[in-house]
């Protein structure tokens, strides 16, 4: 204690377990803790929902104080001496576990929660003494339907009300309440309201139980069996980050990723259910006309036809841009269109705007997750859309049309004259849409089967990584669009997208100005050894 | 006793220790990859270290290794994964154990190696019970070692594409030599 | 000799033959394995022989390479138990003892283990290794012609299978071994069936030794063949009883004693020639030392806990686990988590069955390790074979390599 | 199939004389060996059953015992030993390794000897006691006599069909 830090107004330093933290004034004790490296258990505080202190699990000594406090409740003061770890406040711990699971079920085996679990956890870290319990538990309700995505099981539930403050903080909407008293006392909807917002599943994950579990997840995979790896979300252009937890070539469920620039703690429910379209209508092989082709037939062919509509007219030969797909994929395509082939007709693609979805939480009326990319990739602000390119077609100005990404909302007219046009090459992962009508049609992979970036509204550079290879022989899009210039005398060059990447960060202008780094390649952890849940 | 290994390697070899821990009663000297074999050729000839025992050889892949160093804690939705790493950081490490029957002490040397440059000089040429181990090394991790009179896979057959102990190869991915064929039956 | 190498194939010059000339012949490359009555296990050597005399070889295993790190790398600590039963299948529990004490080491509950325990231990350890060297020399005098030897300590070892079996439930693969202690305590009768069955083991071991000792045949097959000097022995790495019979007197129960060894009275017998008669023979006396140790052992063996008296250790009683929600969660996350272990790395070692068995274990602080690495002696053992067969006949390969006692389960891992 | 042919007197007569003497080929690679000693080791004595010599050449051989892990570095070898053996032939797949591969699901071990060759009889355990090897050798007597082994089949089919009359 020899030197003193510097007093200053806003900021106030105190002693915990005998190391020197300062922190902002209004810090409470928790947070100042978790920065010198201690983390004091909790079952009711979460770092993004308002403070209650009901659980009592995070009490602890602040020498002065007559009684054990609550350390997400107290605020750190100036020259605060706080213990975690003496005798009176690691005696609590064990203390106010044995009241929680009092009434708790014997249900971890058909819990679904279980291997996540907070209470779990912290029973095995903190309590770890048998059960002195020789009364019958208290019964509840096991199977109550709250809302369109959850359902509550109230024995369960540990009463830290995170869900109620999830809905009324987060989602804004009074959706869930206690009822009753004492040992009797349980969650339930709000009179007349049902849990029905549209973050209703973070519920789920700020759970420290199985009380609530989500209807999309319950029953079909056991939490540490699954795997994790770090993605974006891409149902919105607010491009919130997310964790794809995966198992077997297979996506069972995404939950939110804490980024204090973009979604904080949240992600919403639309986005959760994106994964589905990752096993419904995919292409799994390159065709022809609607027939299955070998690869080197399909790129070929395509090269060849891509090839003779720009010999006839270069300015006939459009390129439709995919504000689905990674700034990578899109800056292979403007490389090959621009520079070698020499086409410069170009639009972007996409789904068509939802404006009622938008709100001033999360959600985005823009359901594309990298508009902003493509339109920096391409380095045209004003890029033509969708609407365009059908009155184009409609009148005949268009050729040829390489597409990459299946959404493309033309209507039925422009639609029937893409189909009619003499070269339509798509590139896409989904056999719906202008797919469906492309004279040679590519399959890509999607969103979590491949490495990139992504661009997202306010123009943050972030980050995908693969969770499992593509389903049959789809490939990834740039590598599609390398081997493509290949067969077209064009040799892109890209070995692997980090390339792609490097080149472009190097080229592209509002790249570069931020310090976009490719990072290192993560390998899917299993859940369970990942330590991040629960 | 314990430390003495490695006060006289700091001693002698002063920069080329890049640090020395002792953990758990195991004395541990990372050392450079230029001056492993001058080390360890000290370690086995100097009478006050008579090492002349090899205990074993392996590599260790710290792929994705530092993801994990997070507390096991740390509540709901704190990032587990950050989505940047140094890139340059060293991935793997060589590990060796020497032993002295005589003057019954060991030591363990680590050697870091990056990715790009996965390479490191043969001890088998000090001890020959290197040879094996230090072919097994490079046939599950992929190691060279310059030097090595015969380097060549030994548990997997010469057709295996990659090396299977990477923490990026996965478990399951089989590489069949022969499948029967059930058309016949 | 001669009319043997009349036998020899490629011949070169027949017509100016002197009778006392050695039959000339040119050199000619022979597969012996992968599936070859000889070879323990399946392994292949390509032997290049100029007449019956080997000239060069290569030894190359890896036929059994059942990934035993790669698997590890994906199971809890718990989990591993069972790979390392199938390392050295015939001395399955030193694996086990070896193991769990490389994580007892991170774990620091090294000394926390309770003495009955690490008593139990080395009982299991010792039985194990009378079961070893019973099937080792009765396998390789089987190979050497003599089968009443080997159908006698087959025989001997079947009992202690059954003991063994009583005690964990499994004839081989045992897994009886815990982290911070063993599964179970020891059956009711188990100290009078074991020294029982000790007593009938030395009269077996009486028998066998009548049979071989001084058997013609079978000492002049091993006697100074495959001799290996000392520091060679050292050079290669040589353990167990195979860097014994070399004159090297290190045994690690007694160099860097583990568990109650250093409260154990035995000697280490040590040969001379380190050919294989005397790898024989340290194989034998060893036995009679583990039967002295074990009558020790079931002589000082204290009263008290068999595991370890920590839950984050321990697994909870049964009943308890389906009875009451604490049991249950201690119970669920020792099978899901596993048993968390702090980030470091440590290395550990035993006298195994063929030398020293070390693991080394890297942890990251999860339930599983980020690397554990078996240094089996096997596999050292084995690459000595090259060196040792030059220069001898084909006939010789087969008690040199029974000698070696090459695992193929520890040796490719 | 076009298999209901009636069985003739001789070849029940000559099944029954293969059933009690099959001529093992231990294909012995791991743990699994040590209970094959167990079980040609006095106490157990599949002597009993006229299974007791194992003949190291596949030539001698007309039940190949696979005992133990099969690694894909194997399967060449034991396709080899396989096809070396004379007609007719069994295989029983000892232990579960040689079964589906057991725990060991990775990159090198072989999920199960019938990824290579057609087996008859599995046993499961791991290793299997010996009292399962000779309840699994009574098993593959009986389909001896019954001439539903994989090669009695298809021998008699190749019979049929080079008869003409189907297969």
């Amino acid at each position: 204690m020899s030197e003193q830090p510097q007093a200053s107004p806003q900021t106030v330093t105190l002693t915990i377990d005998g190391r020197q933290v300062t922190v902002p004034k209004g810090t409470s004790v928790i947070e100042a803790a978790k920065q010198v490296g201690i983390e004091v258990s909790a079952f009711c505080y979460h770092p993004g929902l308002t403070v209650v202190a009901v659980c009592r699990q995070c009490l602890v000594k602040i020498d002065g104080q007559p009684k054990l406090q609550p350390s997400c409740q107290a605020v750190c003061a100036d020259g605060m001496v706080v213990h975690t770890a003496d005798d009176w406040s690691r005696g609590a711990r064990p203390q106010m576990l044995e009241f929680t699971l009092v009434n708790h079920p014997i249900d971890c085996p058909i819990c679904d929660k279980a291997g996540e679990c907070t209470l779990q956890q912290l029973y095995f870290e903190h309590d770890n003494a048998a059960s002195r319990m020789d009364v019958p538990k208290v019964r509840k309700p096991k199977v109550v339907d709250l809302g369109p995505h959850i359902v509550l099981d109230a024995e369960r539930c540990i009463l830290c009300t995170r869900c109620i403050r999830v809905c009324d903080e987060v989602a804004g909407q009074h959706q869930l309440e206690m009822k009753n008293r004492g040992d009797h006392e349980e969650i339930a909807t709000a009179p007349g309201a049902e849990l029905d917002n549209a973050y209703s599943i973070n519920t789920v994950d700020v759970c420290p139980v199985g009380a609530l579990t989500s209807k999309d997840f319950r029953f079909t995979m056991r939490a540490w069996e699954l795997m994790t790896t770090p993605s974006i979300c891409t149902g919105c252009a607010t491009g919130c980050n997310i964790e794809i937890h995966h198992k077997n070539e297979r996506v069972w469920r995404l939950v939110p990723r804490f980024n204090a620039e973009v979604n904080r703690h949240w992600m919403c429910d639309e986005g959760r259910f994106t994964y589905h379209k990752l096993r419904t209508r995919r292409m799994v092989a390159p065709a022809i006309d609607g027939l299955p082709a070998r690869w080197d037939e399909a790129i070929g062919h395509a090269a060849r036809l891509m090839a003779a509509a720009i010999q006839k007219s270069p300015a006939g030969v459009g390129v439709v841009f995919s504000p689905q797909h990674t700034n990578e994929d899109n800056y292979a395509l403007v490389r090959l269109a621009r520079e070698m082939w020499g086409v410069t007709r170009f639009y972007v693609g996409g789904k068509g705007p939802v404006p009622e979805r938008a709100d001033k939480i999360l959600r985005d009326a823009d359901i594309n997750p990298n508009r902003r990319g493509v339109k920096a990739v391409v380095g045209d602000a004003t890029i033509a859309g969708a609407q365009v390119l059908g009155e184009d077609l409609s009148q005949g100005e268009i050729s040829a049309l390489l597409v990459l990404g299946h959404d493309l909302e033309l209507g039925p007219e422009p639609m029937e004259r893409a189909a009619m046009l003499e070269a339509l090459v798509v590139i896409a992962d989904s056999e719906e849409g202008i797919a469906a009508r492309a004279r040679v049609a590519l399959p890509s992979a999607a969103w979590a089967e491949v490495a990139g970036t992504m661009t997202n509204r306010q123009g943050l550079v972030q980050r995908l990584h693969q969770a499992f290879a593509p389903p049959g022989q789809a490939l990834p899009a740039w590598e599609i669009i390398t081997r493509l210039g290949q067969a077209s005398g064009a040799a892109l060059g890209y070995g692997h997208v980090r390339q792609v990447f490097e080149e472009m960060v190097g080229k592209v202008g509002e790249l570069s100005g931020q310090a976009a780094r490719w990072g290192r390649e993560t390998r899917p952890i299993q859940l369970r050894f990942a330590n991040s849940r629960g | 006793m314990a430390g003495a290994v490695l006060e006289a390697l700091r001693a002698r070899f002063g920069g080329a220790i890049l640090e020395t821990t002792s953990a758990y009663g195991d004395d541990v000297a990372v050392v450079k990859r230029e001056s492993l074999h001058e080390v360890a050729a000290f370690l086995r000839d100097d009478p006050a270290m008579a090492m002349s025992y090899p205990c074993y050889c392996t590599c260790v892949d710290y792929l994705g290794m530092e993801l994990l160093t997070i507390s096991p804690t740390t509540p709901l939705a704190v990032p587990a994964i950050p989505s940047s790493l140094p890139e340059e950081a060293p991935r793997y490490a060589m590990v060796y154990e020497l032993r002295s029957i005589k003057h019954r002490h060991r030591i363990r040397i680590k050697v870091p190696l990056t990715e790009g440059d996965l390479k490191v000089q043969t001890l088998s040429d000090l001890w020959p019970a290197f040879n094996w181990l230090e072919r097994e090394t490079f046939d599950m991790y992929g190691v060279a070692f310059e030097g090595h009179p015969d380097l060549r896979r030994i548990f997997m057959y010469d057709e295996f594409i990659g090396h299977p102990l990477r923490k990026d190869y996965p478990k399951e991915r089989r590489q069949p030599l022969v499948r029967r064929e059930f058309s016949d039956e | 000799m001669a009319e043997i190498k009349k036998l020899v194939l490629g011949r070169k010059i027949v017509e100016d033959l002197d009778e006392d000339q050695e039959l000339p012949s040119e050199l000619m490359t022979v597969n012996m394995g992968p599936s070859h009555p000889a070879m323990h296990g399946t392994v292949r050597i390509v032997l290049t022989v100029d007449g019956e005399r080997v000239v060069e070889s290569d030894v190359q295993p890896g036929f059994l390479h059942r990934c035993f790190e790669k698997e590890s790398e994906y199971a809890t600590y718990t989990q591993i138990f069972p790979y390392t039963d199938r390392l050295n299948y015939i001395s399955p529990m030193i694996n086990n003892v070896g193991y769990a004490m490389a994580v007892e080491k991170l774990l620091g509950l090294t000394d926390a283990v309770p003495v009955r325990a690490q008593y139990i231990r080395v009982i299991v350890s010792e039985i194990s290794r009378i079961t070893d060297h019973l099937t080792c020399v009765g396998a390789s005098a089987m190979e050497l012609g003599a089968f009443t030897p080997f159908l006698y300590f087959l025989k001997a070892r079947e009992w202690l299978f059954e003991l063994l079996e009583e005690l964990s439930g499994a004839r081989l693969t045992y897994s009886y071994v815990r982290i911070g202690g063993v599964v179970s305590d020891l059956t009711p009768d188990f100290h009078e069936r074991l020294i029982d069955l000790l007593d009938k083991i030395d009269g077996v071991m009486l028998e066998v030794e009548a049979l071989l000792n001084n058997n013609r045949i079978f000492r002049d097959r091993m006697e100074g063949v495959g001799p290996f000097s000392a520091e060679d022995a050292i050079a290669f790495g040589l353990s167990g009883p195979v860097l014994r019979a070399c004159g090297v007197d290190y045994d690690v129960r007694k160099d860097n004693p583990y568990l109650v060894y250093d409260r154990l009275e035995f000697d280490v017998p040590v040969g001379s020639a380190g050919d294989c008669l005397d790898r024989y023979l340290v194989r034998l006396e060893e036995m009679r030392q583990s039967s002295k140790m074990l009558r020790q052992c079931m002589r000082d063996i204290p009263a008290g806990p068999v595991i370890v008296d920590d839950p984050r250790v321990a697994m909870p009683p049964k009943k308890e686990a389906y009875n009451t929600i604490e049991a249950m969660i201690r119970h669920f996350k020792h099978i899901v988590d596993g048993i968390r272990v702090p980030p470091g790395e440590a290395y550990t070692w035993v006298e195994g069955g063929n030398g020293e068995l070390g693991f080394f274990i890297v942890s990251d602080g999860t339930g599983r390790p980020w690397k554990c690495y078996c240094r089996s002696p096997s596999l050292i053992n084995t690459q000595s074979v090259s060196k040792t067969i030059q220069g001898h006949l084909i006939s010789d390969i087969v008690p040199i390599f029974g000698m070696i006692n090459m695992i193929g389960g520890e040796c490719d891992k | 199939m076009g298999l209901e042919i009636a069985t003739t007197k001789l070849e029940d007569a000559a099944n029954w004389g293969r059933k009690f003497s099959l001529f093992t080929y231990p294909f012995v690679t791991a743990c699994c060996g040590m209970e094959f000693m167990s079980v040609a080791a006095p106490k157990y004595d599949i002597a009993r059953f006229g299974a007791e010599f194992p003949r190291f050449s596949p030539r001698q051989s007309d039940l190949l015992m696979v005992v133990g892990t099969i690694t894909e570095r194997q399967g060449p070898i034991l396709k080899r030993v396989y096809d070396q053996m004379a007609e007719p032939k069994w295989v029983i797949a000892f232990g579960v390794c040689a079964s589906t591969g057991g725990f060991y699901q990775n990159y090198s071990a072989m999920p199960g000897a019938d990824q290579v060759i057609p087996v008859d009889v599995y046993i499961p355990g791991c290793p299997p006691r010996p009292e399962q090897v000779l309840d699994a050798l009574i098993l593959l007597m009986k389909k001896v006599q019954e001439g539903r082994g994989h090669s009695q089949v298809r021998h008699k089919r190749e019979r049929l069909a080079a008869r003409g009359e189907g297969g």
